[in-house]
């Protein structure tokens, strides 16, 4: 599993995945309404159609702000460990990965920028608000986690919880679990909190400017981002896997969980989104710091 | 002797001060301050005056050969002079000032004097 | 000269004045050729001798003459910033806090030595009076009141020395007392300033969002960065302090390309107002390319120099496991992308305004700092070690000690990677079909007919209305106007009191001069 | 050298009268007359210091007409009263020199024989010879007061001379009671026999001299006046009231308390005083519009300050108390001159308008006035400050030092808002007296190369060995070994 060809395709293996969750995802969403929904390799032929297309381009931001997308997504990709193979992400630390994260969102934010669409700068302004409401109680929780195993790599967080069920951080941890599943839902961008794509309001918001490969490259973002969150949850609360089915099917069980939460819950407007995460899953974490950690933490 | 002379000094300062402050009028104020001034020319005789002896005037008679214990203490005396010389310069420099206020303000009460405050 | 040895003697100055100096030229530099006519002599000579008076303060151990400089330095900003009006609060609150500290320099005296190791031998209160102008200097919570006020109306020549040298003064002085005195620093006055700081991070980051002036946001990021560095320094731990000086010296690089650039936006256009400006890209491609990089570095995100000290202080906080603190200044950092992305937005890359007028790339001379200052913290994001051994020098720390030298060289590998991605990103976008390019009046408008005006049709006001309304009761609690109004209004009622003494009556004055008498004559009753 | 003593207060009581009466064609030649002989007494009085300076016991007695001290009067000059004769000589000089050609030839009169007086305050070593000289002062400084002849000068002068008269009265009782006492008028001697004094005797004594001196002085309850005879002065003579008759006033009671009231209860009664006198004059000055009545109340802060720092018994407090006289003395007169000329050219005195005719030196002028008189670091207020504090602090009065802090903060509020208005101001700048160009341009000088002087000669701050001192040589001698290089 860890040769050095592994690592090259990773981000390949990392989209695929990301694109049959999104596959599947839109067809559990059209279940859930009684309807049956497009192909399931419906978004696959979408990315290699638009990468076939022509595009127009609004300057060497706009491009250089989807390298950036691209790119920033596939770094957080190598650095999330995939099943047992850990090797960049070995020496990982949880704190420098809360910085990659932001390499991706940032980049298309400087594409649209330049796109000089008032829906587009709408648009990112939402994102950034809403990254700026869910930070505070994702923070809370990686410190959480951080200060629980004592050290902040992957490495030691994963080995804490091995040796059966009861010892996964999310029977043992459920307060910061609970927390970074609510948290999870906006980082996804998916329904209660997709105010940045808000097809509705704002015409899908930074995408409006995007066509062919830019929004091939946006896709393939966004399903990267897909995996990345979810490997991100089934390696802090479900102690990761042996074997590459069997971090398919947590991943899968965690997606579909989010899925149908937000399947069946209305659009909420992005102050309201960033006054929530600033309450109630902050005292949530704040409970479960004082349960886990107890004085420690002043 | 001489208690009754600090006593009446003491009086007339006190009279002096009284003055000043009661009086509404600059003039009476000029004339309060003259007699405070007087008061404490009195004082300053006073200390040096001793009883039964004489005025200590040099080429006087009584004292050609010595003057040496006949003649009251000439020092205080002195003083005196210069005290009531300056008390002169300063009456006229208040009258000139009375003059000027009359002048200026058409009245001589020094209760109109409110302009500057704060 | 005597400076140089001076400077060379104590390795904390030699770091503080290798960076101060090379601050001043790369400021001269830019303010000479950048075209700004009209004041420059001045502002040059006053900044040149600041630049000595602040030298010889990193360089003395004396308190009397430490005290001396300190007090010049102020009043040499207060000059510099030549808004008498606006910098009047600054200048109160740092000649208070300069009389603590005269006072602690007397106690000093009295006490018998005129070094600044002994100032907390004398006993804890006269280290916190000592300590006070530093607070003040730095705009920690209770004194953050001046600052809104000096940086807004300070002179903008002078407003990069103010955010890189002046804001971080405080900064100077704690490393100089702490480090003389190890363990004599009461452990509450280290709780309370930690949090104060993490609080007026939080605030000073609420304000950069919510403002709508460039240099009113960069100040208050300076002001919140520097509240993060003030805590890391205070917190005393290993990791933490190399993080502090490490992210002073990546902060004065961001913020004087930053405050450089937007500096010559206001000489060329003579707005800064982020609703009249726009689409400086076209006509300043490469201001706009190390603005951008010295963006990302202040964002922290990793290929700059940026999330190797905000790393290494996180991990200092983290050891001390002081976690309320450390979440105040996540979400200080996390603030940090709003305000970066509203910079590069409303300034280059939005739509172009008419107000603005023909404005030109910046000549080759004026951006050659901006450039080093971009490259350098480049630098510093991806090859590190040599910037931290030069901080850890500075602390007398030798380099090896800190336990956490793993983490930090893994974020160089983070660095490679991504250079390897974007190359592969790159190549693939010139594989795939051919893009041309468009004029931006070709947009996508939702099938509306486009407006005659198109370069109103921009959003760049009013850009975080959400978060504003919602942190609005929070920012004005903390920016004490309400505390400044009972003040001013106490201090009337009190002018008032006593005016009432010389109120003009003859009669009264008189009445003074023989209450005089009386009080002597009670002393009497005393002396027996 | 004894002749010089002598020379320096009676040329300019002469000069007095000849120069009025020279003045009555025509004021040209009564100024320039007295230009000359105020730059005479200048030079003298600098031959004095430096005599004084270099000789081996600092001090110098000038006796009269063949009487020895106990009978006859005697002229006393030691290293303190030298400085406060150069300084006082300077300023009269300026303030004349910068003293517009309109002023009529009472002015110049006037002016020499306040010299005059001032000298031989400073210089008189018998007590009634004090009365006498002080009396001299006052009378001539109701004069220099009511010199317009308008509503506001004669009532600032009214006020100034009932207060004054009474003040003197009161003095004159003093006196009366310590010669009773002790039969002598001779300073000295006073000082000698003044520890038997039963402790009532010296409470009236101590009251008595207090309000006497205290009027003159701006001491807290009694300087009411100082706050309307200033601004109703022409300028070179408030330069002059503010500038040298208040601190000579200050500088006389304070002799005389440190020779005949050495209980230490008589100094914290003085130092309550001096705090007093400051925090209420910087409190009532922050709230001036008048630009000249805010440098008033500036003045008697000044006061209260030196009051508390010659009161200090030890060396050090005593040094601060000169630092703080010399420098304000220097901003004070570069002060008042400028912003006098200014309002008067704008005929407007307050802070928004007084500015409008301000011209380039005018502006450097106020600039350097005003940061030396809230001593920024350089300058010498600025060592006066720091020593003021640690003498404070090594007597034991941290309390005091504490209560100083909010009123100093508030004194350099307003008087930076008096500079900030002149400097922001974008005045026509033509000049309307050369003299007053030169005068401020030396000022300024002085404010910038002094500090270099003093502090090459007496206080290398590292090396400043705090001793304490014995009262034998609190006043005569000391001041010489500070100022000769003995480091303090």
């Amino acid at each position: 599993m860890n040769s050095v060809w592994f690592l090259v395709f990773l981000p390949l293996i990392a989209f695929l995945i990301g694109i049959s969750f999104m596959g599947i995802g839109t067809r559990i969403v059209a279940r859930i309404q009684r309807r049956y929904g497009p192909p399931l390799i419906q978004p696959f032929i979408d990315v290699i159609k638009l990468l076939s297309k022509d595009s127009i381009s609004y300057g060497w931001v706009f491009d250089m702000g989807v390298w950036m997308a691209l790119a920033g997504a596939a770094l957080v990709v190598y650095f999330v460990p995939f099943a047992d193979n850990i090797v960049l992400s070995g020496k990982a630390d949880v704190v420098v990965l809360m910085y990659i994260l932001a390499i991706a969102p940032l980049g298309m934010a400087l594409g649209t920028a330049q796109a000089k669409n008032p829906y587009a700068s709408i648009g990112i302004s939402r994102a950034l608000m809403l990254m700026l409401g869910y930070d505070l109680p994702l923070v809370m929780v990686i410190l959480g986690i951080i200060t629980y195993t004592g050290s902040a790599s992957f490495a030691d967080i994963l080995s804490a919880q091995q040796g059966g069920i009861g010892n996964w951080y999310i029977f043992r941890l459920p307060l910061f679990a609970i927390v970074y599943f609510w948290v999870m839902i906006a980082e996804m961008g998916k329904h209660p909190f997709d105010v940045l794509i808000a097809p509705s309001e704002i015409a899908s918001g930074p995408m409006v400017e995007f066509s062919g490969k830019y929004l091939g490259y946006l896709f393939i973002y966004m399903a990267l981002h897909y995996y990345a969150a979810c490997a991100l949850f089934v390696n802090f609360f479900m102690g990761g896997a042996a074997t590459f089915i069997e971090f398919y099917l947590k991943m899968f069980s965690v997606f579909f969980v989010l899925i149908c939460i937000s399947a069946v819950m209305a659009r909420t407007t992005t102050q309201r989104a960033v006054y929530m995460y600033w309450t109630k899953p902050v005292v949530l974490a704040f409970i479960g710091w004082l349960a886990y950690l107890g004085w420690r933490i002043f | 002797m001489n208690l009754d002379f600090y006593a009446l000094s003491i009086f007339l300062i006190g009279a002096g001060l009284a003055g000043i402050f009661l009086n509404r009028d600059f003039v009476k104020i000029l004339v309060s301050i003259s007699v405070l001034e007087s008061g404490v020319n009195l004082l300053l005789i006073s200390i040096g005056y001793v009883q039964g002896r004489l005025a200590p005037i040099l080429f006087s008679q009584e004292l050609k050969a010595s003057a040496v214990g006949k003649v009251v203490d000439p020092v205080p005396q002195a003083l005196v002079l210069t005290a009531i010389v300056i008390g002169l310069g300063l009456l006229a420099f208040g009258l000139s000032l009375a003059i000027w206020m009359a002048k200026n303000f058409e009245t001589t009460d020094v209760s109109e004097l409110k302009r500057l405050r704060g | 000269m005597m400076l140089l040895d001076m400077i060379k003697a104590d390795n904390l100055a030699f770091f503080f004045s290798v960076l101060t100096i090379g601050f001043f030229v790369a400021n001269t530099i830019f303010l000479i050729f950048s075209g700004i006519k009209k004041g420059i002599v001045l502002n040059t000579i006053l900044s040149l001798f600041l630049t000595m008076v602040l030298l010889m303060l990193y360089a003395t151990h004396n308190i009397v003459i430490f005290f001396a400089l300190w007090e010049m330095a102020t009043w040499l900003t207060y000059l510099l910033a030549n808004n008498p009006k606006k910098s009047s609060k600054y200048l109160w609150a740092s000649l208070l806090a300069e009389f603590f500290m005269l006072i602690a320099v007397a106690r000093t005296v009295a006490y018998g030595s005129y070094d600044i190791a002994m100032v907390a031998h004398v006993d804890p209160l006269n280290l916190i009076m000592f300590c006070l102008p530093f607070i003040v200097k730095s705009g920690i919570l209770p004194f953050n009141f001046w600052v809104t006020d000096l940086y807004t109306g300070s002179d903008k020549r002078f407003v990069a020395y103010l955010s890189a040298i002046i804001g971080k003064l405080g900064i100077f002085g704690i490393l100089r007392v702490f480090l003389l005195s190890p363990g004599l620093i009461p452990e509450w006055f280290i709780y309370t300033f930690i949090y104060l700081a993490g609080i007026t991070a939080v605030w000073a980051t609420f304000k950069a969002v919510g403002s709508e002036d460039a240099i009113e946001s960069l100040s208050f990021s300076s002001l919140s960065q520097v509240a993060f560095i003030f805590a890391s320094v205070l917190l005393m731990n290993k990791s933490a302090l190399i993080g502090g000086l490490v992210h002073y010296l990546n902060h004065m690089l961001i913020k004087m390309g930053m405050f450089m650039a937007v500096v010559y936006i206001w000489a060329k256009t003579g707005t800064t107002e982020f609703k009249r400006l726009g689409d400086f890209v076209s006509k300043m491609p490469f201001s706009f390319l190390f603005f951008l990089m010295l963006g990302i570095s202040l964002a922290g995100v990793p290929p700059m120099g940026g999330v190797i000290s905000k790393w290494f202080m996180y991990e200092g906080f983290i050891e001390e496991s002081k976690l309320l603190a450390v979440l105040l200044f996540f979400v200080a950092g996390v603030g940090s992308f709003l305000y970066v992305y509203r910079l590069l937005h409303s300034i280059f890359l939005g739509r172009k305004k008419p107000s603005i007028g023909l404005v030109s790339e910046m000549n080759i001379l004026a951006i050659l700092p901006l450039a080093a200052s971009a490259l350098i913290s480049f630098l510093i994001g991806v090859y590190s070690r040599p910037f931290i051994r030069f901080a850890a020098k500075a602390l007398g720390m030798d380099f090896s000690e800190p336990r956490t030298d793993i983490g930090f060289a893994y974020i160089g590998i983070v660095s490679a990677v991504f250079g390897a991605l974007i190359l592969f990103a790159v190549v693939l976008w010139l594989l795939l079909p051919k893009h041309r390019y468009v004029p931006d009046t070709e947009g996508y408008t939702a099938a509306a007919y486009l407006p005659k005006d198109i370069q109103h049709w921009d959003y760049s006001y009013n850009f975080y209305a959400p978060v504003v309304r919602l942190g609005d009761k929070f920012v004005r609690l903390f920016s004490l106007d309400w505390l400044a109004r009972f003040w001013k209004e106490y201090i009337a009622a009190i002018g008032e009191l006593f005016r009432g003494i010389y109120s003009g009556s003859l009669k009264l004055y008189g009445f003074y001069l023989m209450s005089v008498i009386v009080l002597v004559l009670f002393l009497k009753e005393m002396l027996k | 050298m004894e002749k010089f003593l002598v020379l320096v207060f009676v040329l300019p009581l002469i000069a007095g009268f000849v120069s009025y009466i020279a003045g009555l064609k025509g004021n040209h030649l009564s100024k320039i007359f007295t230009a000359i002989v105020l730059l005479t007494n200048l030079v003298l009085s600098y031959k004095i210091f430096k005599y004084v300076m270099a000789s081996a016991d600092n001090r110098i007695i000038a006796v009269f007409s063949g009487w020895m001290p106990p009978l006859g009067i005697n002229f006393y000059a030691d290293s303190i009263a030298v400085i406060f004769l150069l300084f006082a000589n300077l300023l009269a000089f300026a303030s004349l020199f910068s003293a517009k050609l309109s002023y009529s030839n009472r002015f110049h009169g006037l002016i020499l024989l306040l010299t005059a007086a001032l000298n031989g305050l400073i210089l008189s070593g018998d007590i009634f010879n004090i009365f006498v000289f002080f009396e001299i002062l006052c009378l001539v400084s109701f004069a220099l007061v009511a010199y317009y002849r308008k509503a506001e000068s004669i009532e600032a002068s009214v006020k100034y001379f009932v207060l004054g008269s009474i003040a003197s009265a009161m003095l004159l009782i003093g006196i009366a009671l310590i010669y009773a006492k002790t039969g002598t008028l001779n300073l000295a001697q006073i000082a000698d026999m003044a520890p038997q004094w039963s402790g009532l005797f010296k409470a009236v004594v101590f009251g008595l001299l207090l309000v006497g001196f205290g009027v003159e002085a701006g001491i807290f309850p009694m300087n009411a006046w100082l706050f309307d005879a200033h601004p109703a002065a022409p300028y070179p003579v408030s330069a002059l009231l503010s500038g040298i008759v208040i601190e000579v006033a200050l500088y006389l009671f304070l002799r005389i308390k440190s020779l005949f009231f050495v209980d230490p209860l008589f100094s914290l009664v003085l130092l309550l005083l001096g705090l007093v006198t400051f925090a209420v004059s910087e409190l009532v000055g922050f709230y001036q519009r008048d630009v000249k009545r805010l440098l008033a109340y500036s003045s008697a802060g000044q006061i209260g300050l030196m009051l508390m720092a010659f009161s200090l018994p030890t060396k050090i407090g005593m040094f601060a108390g000169l630092l703080l006289f010399i420098n304000h003395l220097l901003a004070k007169g570069l002060l008042f001159i400028s912003v006098g000329s200014m309002s008067d050219r704008s005929g407007d005195r307050d802070i928004d308008r007084f500015s409008e005719s301000a011209s380039f030196v005018d502006k450097v002028a106020v600039l350097a006035g005003g940061l030396s008189l809230l001593g920024v670091p350089p300058s010498i207020g600025f060592m006066g400050k720091v020593l003021l504090f640690i003498a404070l602090v090594k007597a034991g009065f941290l309390a005091f030092a504490l209560c100083l802090i909010p009123f100093v903060v508030l004194e350099a509020l307003y008087v930076m808002r008096l500079v900030g208005r002149t400097l922001a101001s974008s005045g026509d700048g033509r000049i309307e007296c050369p003299g007053q160009v030169v005068v401020q341009w030396v000022f300024t000088f002085i404010i910038i190369v002094l500090p270099i002087i003093v502090s090459r000669m007496s206080i290398q701050t590292d090396k400043l060995n705090l001793n304490g001192f014995n009262k034998q040589d609190y006043l005569y001698g000391m001041a010489s070994q500070l100022l000769k290089g003995d480091r303090l």
